[in-house]
């Protein structure tokens, strides 16, 4: 599979997992393709942690305005119904529950639901930005990213990079399958039909469960 | 999402026993349709935090005449005497809290902050089984998070999407208290539809609305 | 002197204290008068901790706003450049250190600075309200107050009632004189020429230290 | 009382060895004309207080490529790979915040408080050399208040009085470095008369400001 159609595949699965009236952050990168995908009938509130709720698409070549930006400083929009607020509202909002589900990629992330996404040490170390709250707030994270990088595990037992968040982590999806950290460890749920579970556990760490009901993941 | 409903709807949401809290400071900001529907419904053993307790003819005042708080959790009790009588017959607890130290309780809850240190109190009977935590030879007290089941504000101009703007000096503990319950019900004074307010002038996000009652009138 | 006379001495030399630029709370009662006082050359801006700052004069008849009330519930007025706050700004502004001078009444003040005004065990429980905030967190705390309670001292050794703050009290003023509270205790700076020192100190319980340069009151 | 002023007097008060706070998220909402000025001027020894580094050629980041800032504390310094090689250099010093908790640490000390509980960095390198607190059977992070000599911060609209109406996405960290710092200038992108905003949409009420300079364009 080409790259772009991971991402594809799995910023479309990610969508199937907001819920009309969810409130949702979505990280840099791939996390924000999710939003491409989210159904019609589904009405989502995207909050941006830089200051608003009410996140709309890009605009328009030529109508773009510098004060109406992303946590990555790209030029959005604000829908009608959105509001403007400074930080320490918008961080009140992510650390005290009311984001139903944030959305971010992971460096590694591993079967207690640990996750490392801000730091390599020696090599890159960007911070941590505000990844460390709205794990520890959101009520559902999502870990959207492709299953390995250069062919090495991401999904561990255990991380071996500084971590964001301890046992934050719900879900995980990768262009192989849909996974649950649960107390018991990591359990497959769905699975992409284009591999097997086999290659799927090969892909990974950690020991996955097979969850006894395995579906095929839409994708 | 914000949801518009009637008086009467709103409020079926306040069962017997629960800790509501109600906006308002001396009746003023207080959404006084939702509590005199709750007054007419006569829930009761309501655990009751708000500014103070009001009058006995206006505001949550009339709840506490009507004996259906069991607790109080306020900074002043000092215009309505029926709550001193209640108090001081043992039929109502009291938690008397410096005003600015509630108004960070109940923000801490809505922020997700375990608690905050405040230099209030201190050498006061307000330590009385707190932590005291000393900071650069400073004392504070560590005070905590104050959350309820269901939150009662006043908004002057709501829209369809919950999002709320306060007038004069009514916001005071509204705008907190919108962040900390369970469920919160807005009682609007004028609604609007969505697209209406300025989201440059937008104080309480809809997100955190559950239900929109139209009030009107002040 | 009757209790119209004294209260407005106390109020109109507590106006003194007020420099251009201040930003001021009054408590209710008897401080709320000295913002009549104020020169008119003096700006102050006035705090109100129900929610504004730019409080102004009462309204006149038939133009009250019932939103527009000071902390004590009675219709006021805003000044332009003034602005509306919730309670957690307002406390923020208080504890904060943003307010110049707080000018409150008492039932004790002690030589240590100690202050009670917000309970009488057993027969008087108002509650504190905003007082035990903006003692603590005022840069100045003025304590405006007729010197005696029936004949009974006010102005203590040592406080017996609960109280509302300990060591805060800066300033006292009373129809008797202007009292500043230092480490070595109770300094007399002013007089009312229409008291002896005698009168003042035994109106006293703490032993007043009386300044070298003990001046004349303004009244 | 709040001074309007120039750019060149309001950043005369800015001193070499200063702790200054810059409002501004990835150079949203940064005071653009008084960082830019202080980059001409050349202060150095600056310890910042910035959410994040900005960009090599834009906002708070030029004043790291000037070699103008020995402590920066920060929440994120991917954007400016000057931060990161004058870091690794040794040259610069880095304290990395999350979000929330800087947030949290500049409202807390505009607000007297001596510091917040959080959850967030629990379990994590962010723990070091901190209190932890155990509330209801739940471990929290003590963090304390940060507070500046100066804070330049940028305001869309703003009165004579120091009234600050803010626009679009450019609050962030605005709002709350105002209250933090013994000095706070404001950079005015619209200069009005007193009476002229409305004192129910102030969002930074004048008397936080010190020193109003006048900006202009984006």
């Amino acid at each position: 599979m080409d790259r772009d159609k991971i991402k594809e595949i799995i910023a479309k699965r990610v969508a199937k997992e907001l819920k009309d009236g969810d409130i949702v952050n979505l990280g840099i990168g791939l996390p924000t393709m999710v939003a491409n995908y989210v159904s019609e009938d589904v009405n989502i509130l995207f909050q941006s942690e830089n200051g608003f709720v009410g996140l709309g698409p890009a605009p328009k070549e030529g109508e773009e305005d510098p004060y109406i930006v992303n946590a990555g400083g790209q030029p959005v929009t604000i829908l009608p119904g959105g509001a403007f607020f400074d930080s320490a509202t918008s961080f009140g909002i992510i650390r005290g529950g009311h984001v139903d589900v944030t959305v971010l990629g992971a460096l590694q992330v591993d079967e207690e639901g640990n996750l490392a996404n801000w730091m390599i040490p020696g090599k890159l170390v960007p911070g941590m930005g505000g990844a460390m709250d709205l794990v520890v707030g959101a009520k559902k994270v999502i870990i959207a990213m492709e299953h390995t990088v250069k062919g090495n595990h991401k999904i561990l037992k255990k991380c071996t990079l500084p971590l964001t968040a301890a046992k934050q982590v719900d879900m995980i999806v990768t262009e192989m399958g849909v996974m649950e950290v649960t107390d018991e460890g990591i359990v497959l749920k769905e699975i992409n039909p284009e591999f097997t579970v086999e290659e799927v556990q090969e892909a990974t760490e950690a020991k996955l469960i097979i969850a006894d009901d395995l579906k095929e993941m839409e994708v | 999402m914000a949801k518009v409903v009637s008086i009467e709807e709103a409020i079926s949401h306040i069962k017997d026993g629960m800790t509501i809290m109600v906006g308002g400071f001396l009746s003023c900001g207080t959404p006084h349709k939702l509590v005199d529907a709750l007054v007419e419904k006569g829930v009761k053993d309501l655990t009751l935090i708000c500014n103070d307790s009001g009058f006995v003819d206006s505001g949550v005042g009339k709840l506490i005449v009507n004996k259906q708080v069991k607790k109080l959790i306020a900074s002043h009790i000092g215009t309505n005497r029926e709550t001193g009588n209640q108090m001081n017959a043992g039929e109502l607890e009291v938690v008397l809290v410096p005003q600015g130290t509630l108004a960070e309780q109940i923000r801490a809850a809505g922020a997700g902050l375990g608690g905050i240190l405040t230099p209030t109190g201190i050498g006061t009977v307000i330590e009385e089984g707190k932590q005291k935590i000393e900071i650069d030879g400073k004392e504070y007290l560590l005070e905590l998070p104050l959350k309820a089941d269901v939150a009662l504000i006043l908004g002057h101009t709501v829209d369809k999407a919950g999002n709320v703007v306060y007038y004069g000096a009514t916001r005071n503990f509204n705008t907190l208290m919108a962040t900390a319950a369970d469920t919160v019900i807005v009682e609007a004074e004028n609604l609007v539809e969505v697209g209406e307010i300025d989201p440059n002038h937008v104080v309480t996000p809809g997100l955190f609305i559950d239900y929109i009652a139209v009030g009107g009138d002040k």
